[in-house]
């Protein structure tokens, strides 16, 4: 199993959640974050005075795989999240150890 | 951009460019100001400041019969408090749709409704109101137009009245507050169409619409009913202004929604209606509670005096209860079309009661205005789901509230109206003839057309020229940010969609 | 259910439904409309649509004497815009009421106190009023019951005065006129059952409850103070409606409260009381500003007339006066108490000292409305403490305010009262006696009696039939989604607890 | 501490603290209230309760003439009315204000807000209305200093006149009319101070200082120009009080300001400006709307009697075209210095323009009222960055909007002052002569120095002994918390900055 | 050491803090999340038109502990947000390299 | 790679943001959250019921580097969130095993 966390732009979460159900993923948890990086603010005016926003909202997606499953939804979120414009964000991947479900108590690939 | 300012904002430059427009502003008014002679002869000013208060002589005729002067104070006291309550409900627009609009939006339509009143204000002080009430022709005033420098002897009414605004000389109340009262009605026309077009016109082709819309197009049909125009000389009925008001606003409205086209992503490639609901509920139900509280001033302030009390009071009841018996049918047309008594609907539904009742309000028993408002609380919910069916993108059910439901109370004056209630006009249910109901028809017809077709000529003149519509990008983030720099709620965290 | 429908909300068979259902709303409505009378023989309307003013002839008794004429119309005016600040009082409760309940639940609430002043202003208009004001028997208004159609010659007053509403024949102003005015204060009655039982009633069970509260249980002990009944007679005095309207309806709560139980969650097994704060102090802090500023219609406008400016300029003193104390001594009491001046104390406080001083404010010198303020801010954050002690579960306090300091205003009238400031009444300070105060404790008694004890019985039969508490999951979840399908702050993330 | 209490609110000890202190708060007010003459002889209620209305017999001279009666019943209408639109900016204030400031101050500003209208109107009826209306020396009233318990026989007007409060005896309402009217123009002086001290200011301080300005600071300089003191002798005129009201509280606000220090991090060792956004534009611009309608009281209303319409009418004229041209201007002004039209400087250059025109409202043409405002809207641009550059930190801008404009109305009455529209006074633009800008200049300066000196000192003493800025951990976590213990919106997810 | 996250019912996040203090965990770190699974959402109506809610409110829980922790922790979560009824959420487990307190530099389980 | 997330006191946002883009940090991901440690919560007063407010505001900073990074960004974490104060929060570093840039596909180091 893995752990794949996406920051994305928010406008792309309805397409990227379609694409992820559409190659079977069943469940993925969203946060809504504030993103730093090469996709720089804006400036906001308040009573004569400038201010750099420098962090714009994002979201970031968490879900949790099974190892065959790894790919095809790195691929899907890659795909439906790119518009090719700076600040499209990022995919991680990472390791996980193990994953239950709560109202069963069913453990690993099970419990995706 | 902001790199190159930073907090540097006073160059030299721009500081002398500002100080030359506004000199250059400013030169012309310190003229007018300077040599304009006080529009009323009689004005005064209790000067608070010491004992001895310096009143300038009153005129003759009023101060001779004490009675007389009371009666003019009086009216002038219920015109004026009536104008204060009409004017609040400019905050009851911008509560009502900077509620219904979504968060990235709130700056932007709240800073729309704040600055129209301001162009109102002055585009009906400059020419509106000589256009609507100067004495001229069926179509248009042509006399005293400009700043309402026209000879006037207000209060003064009737055959005693000697000056060029005579179609407004019924009420015998100084000229200041005719004009006061007016111009906040001018300005509630106005702030109809900033709803209908939010969350995608540029603030500044908005603030250009709306000063050709008061200084020109709402005097116009304006004259031609409470003017002495050619709709009132046919007989057309309308009380406080269902037509001139609400539905003209609304055809303003309508034209600027088509030319402009609906929210990206309103209405999805398969047919169904993506919905934006507003983002705030507390803040359009605050909205609509403070414009029913207008309403108070709107319909029976249209008396424009006091009289024995009883014209006011008819109005107050016929007023609240339409709104009632529009909430009660909004609420039970929702829950059976939709399954639930949707708030928003429900605030459409006292709306649609008011705008309806602003008509016949004088001209009806309070029995008709139940079936009145009964009907428009149906009327607006039917409204909105065939506007979005039509793919006619109006965020905050501008055109359902104010131009269908204005012409059906318009409609409703002709068949409900009854000389026993007052004795200028009976309609369908007392007469069994269909005569009113056709004038009515015809007067809400040629506002509807006249009114339709110029703010389709301004809207696609604008668009052609400056353009009307911000950019994919601006929509998608918000007009806050992209026309004015702003965020209404920077403290809070905000759901991304 | 959401998947079978869809945006197909109009099948036909619904819409023939739905159209039934207002054709045979609207058939009895048309009828009696055609066929009523104009209640005021007065009734005129300035025409605004043009010179030619149609006003319909004024009866000859008014019309004689200018004088006369100008006073009703002066009374008129003054009651009617009291009026529209009691009407603007249910905009306050909305942003009380609100803002002291959470976010989940704020459309449902906003929807309620909407709702309940179009059933008010119904039943009140088809049933109440007559109940009320009509002549009858010590116990109940039996003559003119229905609609206002009784036979009345209001703005005639006194002996002039002939009709079927002789109990409110002392105020010379249109019969509208005061209708309206008592219109808006059977509202309020209503709206204070609203903030007690939030968060967890059916909203349809509300609604029919509030128009049973209006129809009947208010008019009733209405009619027994100021409808010429035994109360009355016995030399009960409430000048605003401590009783009649606020402890009223503070019964009414506390009967539905106990029916209905404490929200889930608010009482712990270890006999702490786990607070749910409301989501938002400003908008609780906009509603008590609102009701403060209705509240000077409320009472200054019971006047019912103009006279020469004293009774309306003291009303205006005591009024503010009292609530001012009522912040002060809330604050230091909650400072004193907690440990820090707690802000929805300090409001509560406000409000106190409001609805104490509404029975006595014309009776009483300036200095006792202070006495009187100070007590009922000390009252009310003893008795919210007292309340939660009790498990009587009061998300808004209205039973504090309304209820405790309703009694509390009501007896202060019998120990403050004074002959110098109006003739009608003393009290213990003046008198050194107890026999007002005994008067003032009896009606406080009867009115608690009938009301609790009915309101308990309508409580217990919804309960027992269509129910009146949401589902254990729909309280988890919020009524906004369960009732309504609204949300009301979709762009906001919201803190989940 | 909280650990130790729990829910054991009411241990024994504190219970009888608490009943001690109200006890001797009490005490000596019972026996006032005991001992007290009715202040006005006339004094009336009409009893509601039943037909008997019971009316204290009214007082020979006024009821012998029926039309006496009603101008004083109509004149008392106008000036509670307007007193009750005046109250109504305390909302505005509040709106403004906590809108303008941090989500996790709001609470604390609600709350100064609400609080300083009750501390103005208790100190204003025991000791500020006699101080400044009270007969006396050029300096502060002497007679009938403490709870307008000095001799007067309201209405009674001019020569008629015998009391000691002479220098208001050219107003024809009872005394309470005119003591209500000066109270609430009294509590928005001491609410000016309250925004620019925001966001760090101990709550208690704010409260003492309140207390001191409405009790002894504002009614001295107001005798200096309303109650016959010095300036009115001179022939300096403030209509409705740029200087008397807005300036005045400018200056205390200044001071304390300065004595306090800005926010931390709001000025950086760079040089550069941190803002802190205020967390929500609707709840200002609501706030803004409020003040406007508010203004409709607190200019017209100044006349304090209806006259024959004309000034009142007027007023509202020249007041609405002033705040709109103060709208235009700041709009366009911001949009060349900043890039873009900033929502927050629309609104201040709004309140501006109503600022300026409250001196000279009734002394000025229209032309030249709309000269006022735009001037008006520029400074006030202007004057937020400057005070910015001195570091001198305001939140919400009330110096810019209340002293620099202020001190912009009161000359610009010495520029545009036209006997023409009231025969008072005249200037520059009149008169091409200096004389009485200079003289509106002495009174500005002598206002100035009067109330910043006492003020600093005020302030300085506070600092000394109790303390007046909060802890640096409590400014950075939010006065909500720290100073009330409350949430304003525990239900949202807030942006941690 | 581990990380545990924990995807909950916001409703049931005062139980588990409680049963997580139960067994002597010191610290740990809540977000608001919005969850997509098998449960679905509610529908909503706003001006005449439904929509669907798809990603409902959750509550995400995070919490380094020593390895001895793991099992118990994760135990204690599984029993104080079990309702039984679908919705309930998801227990992930993963590895963690390193952990330090800032405030005291300290590393590792002393840092937990 | 490694991925940091840090805990940290709100205010200290701005410094720890400086104080890793000083030393070549060019992205990271920012997330509203509630923390509960050795850190006391306060109480507030509602209508007269006083309650406990135990999850205090805290920001939680996520930053993906590459492992000659990790140890000079927590060594710039560290120093800029220091307050010295109960409440500072905690560091975790842990193993990663992908990145991949949306826009460009680029992944690894590249992405980073
Ligand atoms: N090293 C990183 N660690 C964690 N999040 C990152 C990192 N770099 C970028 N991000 C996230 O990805 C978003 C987009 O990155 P950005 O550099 O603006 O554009 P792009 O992804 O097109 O290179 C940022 O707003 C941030 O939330
Ligand atoms: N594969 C997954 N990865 C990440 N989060 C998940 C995953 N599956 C479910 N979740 C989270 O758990 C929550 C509950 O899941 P759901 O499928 O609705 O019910 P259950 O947990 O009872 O199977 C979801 O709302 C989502 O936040
Ligand atoms: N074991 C943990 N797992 C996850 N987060 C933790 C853990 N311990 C502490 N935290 C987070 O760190 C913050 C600070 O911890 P705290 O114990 O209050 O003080 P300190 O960091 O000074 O020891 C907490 O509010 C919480 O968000």
């Amino acid at each position: 199993m893995k752990k794949i966390e996406a920051v994305i732009k928010p406008f792309k979460l309805d397409e990227v959640k379609e694409a992820l159900t559409a190659i079977g993923v069943l469940g993925m948890t969203v946060t809504e974050v504030k993103g730093f990086g090469r996709q720089k603010g804006h400036t906001e005016i308040y009573r004569g005075s400038e201010y750099t926003v420098e962090f714009l909202p994002k979201i970031k997606l968490e879900l949790v795989v099974a190892d065959s499953m790894t790919a095809p939804a790195v691929e899907a979120i890659l795909k439906a999240a790119k518009t090719g414009k700076i600040g499209d964000g990022k995919v991680f991947v990472m390791p996980i150890d193990n994953i239950i479900r709560i109202r069963t108590d069913e453990t690993g690939e099970q419990a995706v | 951009m902001p790199d190159k300012r930073d907090t540097q904002y006073l160059t030299m430059k721009k500081l002398k460019l500002l100080l030359c427009t506004i000199a250059l502003g400013l030169v012309p008014w310190l003229g007018m100001a300077a040599d304009a002679p006080p529009p009323a002869v009689a004005e005064t000013a209790a000067a608070v400041t010491n004992a001895v208060a310096a009143v300038a002589e009153a005129p003759a005729a009023p101060a001779a019969d004490p009675a007389a002067t009371l009666k003019i104070g009086m009216d002038t006291m219920w015109v004026l408090l009536c104008g204060a309550l009409v004017f609040w409900m400019n905050a009851g627009f911008a509560c009502v749709e900077s509620g219904m609009c979504q968060q990235k939006n709130t700056a932007n339509i709240l800073a729309k409704n704040f600055v129209v009143f301001a162009c109102a204000s002055l585009s009906y002080y400059f020419i509106g109101w000589g256009l609507m009430f100067g004495d001229g022709s069926d179509w248009v005033g042509t006399e005293g137009i400009f700043m309402l420098k026209g000879e006037d002897n207000s209060p003064a009414t009737g055959d005693a009245y000697k000056g060029v605004y005579s179609s407004i000389n019924w009420t015998g109340v100084p000229l200041y507050a005719k004009f006061f009262f007016q111009l906040v009605f001018a300005g509630t026309a106005a702030t109809i169409v900033s709803g209908a077009v939010a969350e995608r016109i540029k603030f500044g082709s908005f603030v250009l619409f709306s000063f050709v819309l008061v200084a020109f197009m709402y005097p116009v049909t304006g004259h031609w009913i409470w003017g002495g125009g050619f709709l009132a000389d046919m007989g057309f009925y309308d009380f406080a202004g269902s037509t001139v008001v609400h539905s003209m606003g609304g055809w303003a409205a309508l034209a600027g929604v088509i030319v402009l086209g609906p929210r990206a992503g309103k209405y999805l490639a398969n047919g169904k209606v993506h919905p934006f609901p507003g983002h705030s509920l507390a803040l359009s139900t605050i909205g609509v509670f403070i414009l029913w509280l207008g309403w108070f001033g709107f319909n029976p302030g249209s008396t424009m005096g006091v009289g024995d009390g009883s014209a006011m009071a008819h109005v107050f009841v016929t007023t609240n209860t339409a709104a009632v018996a529009g909430i009660i049918s909004a609420m039970i047309t929702a829950w059976l079309l939709l399954g639930k008594p949707d708030l928003s609907m429900i605030l459409n539904g006292c709306l649609a009661g008011l705008v309806a009742i602003t008509a016949p309000c004088a001209f009806v028993s309070v029995g008709a205005s139940i079936v009145i408002g009964l009907i428009a609380g149906v009327l607006v919910v039917l409204s909105v789901l065939f506007f979005d069916k039509m793919k006619i993108d109006d965020p905050v059910g501008a055109l359902s509230v104010h131009l269908a439901n204005g012409v059906w109370g318009t409609l409703a004056l002709g068949l409900f109206a009854d000389a026993k209630i007052s004795k200028a006009v009976s309609g369908f249910e007392v007469t069994g003839g269909m005569s009113q109901l056709m004038i009515q028809l015809k007067g809400v017809l040629a506002v509807a057309a006249f009114t339709f077709i110029i703010s389709f000529i301004v809207w696609y003149v604008l668009k052609a020229t400056i353009g009307i519509r911000v950019t994919a990008e601006e929509e998608q983030e918000g007009l806050d940010i992209g026309e004015h720099g702003n965020e209404a709620y920077p403290d809070f965290v905000i759901n991304n969609k």
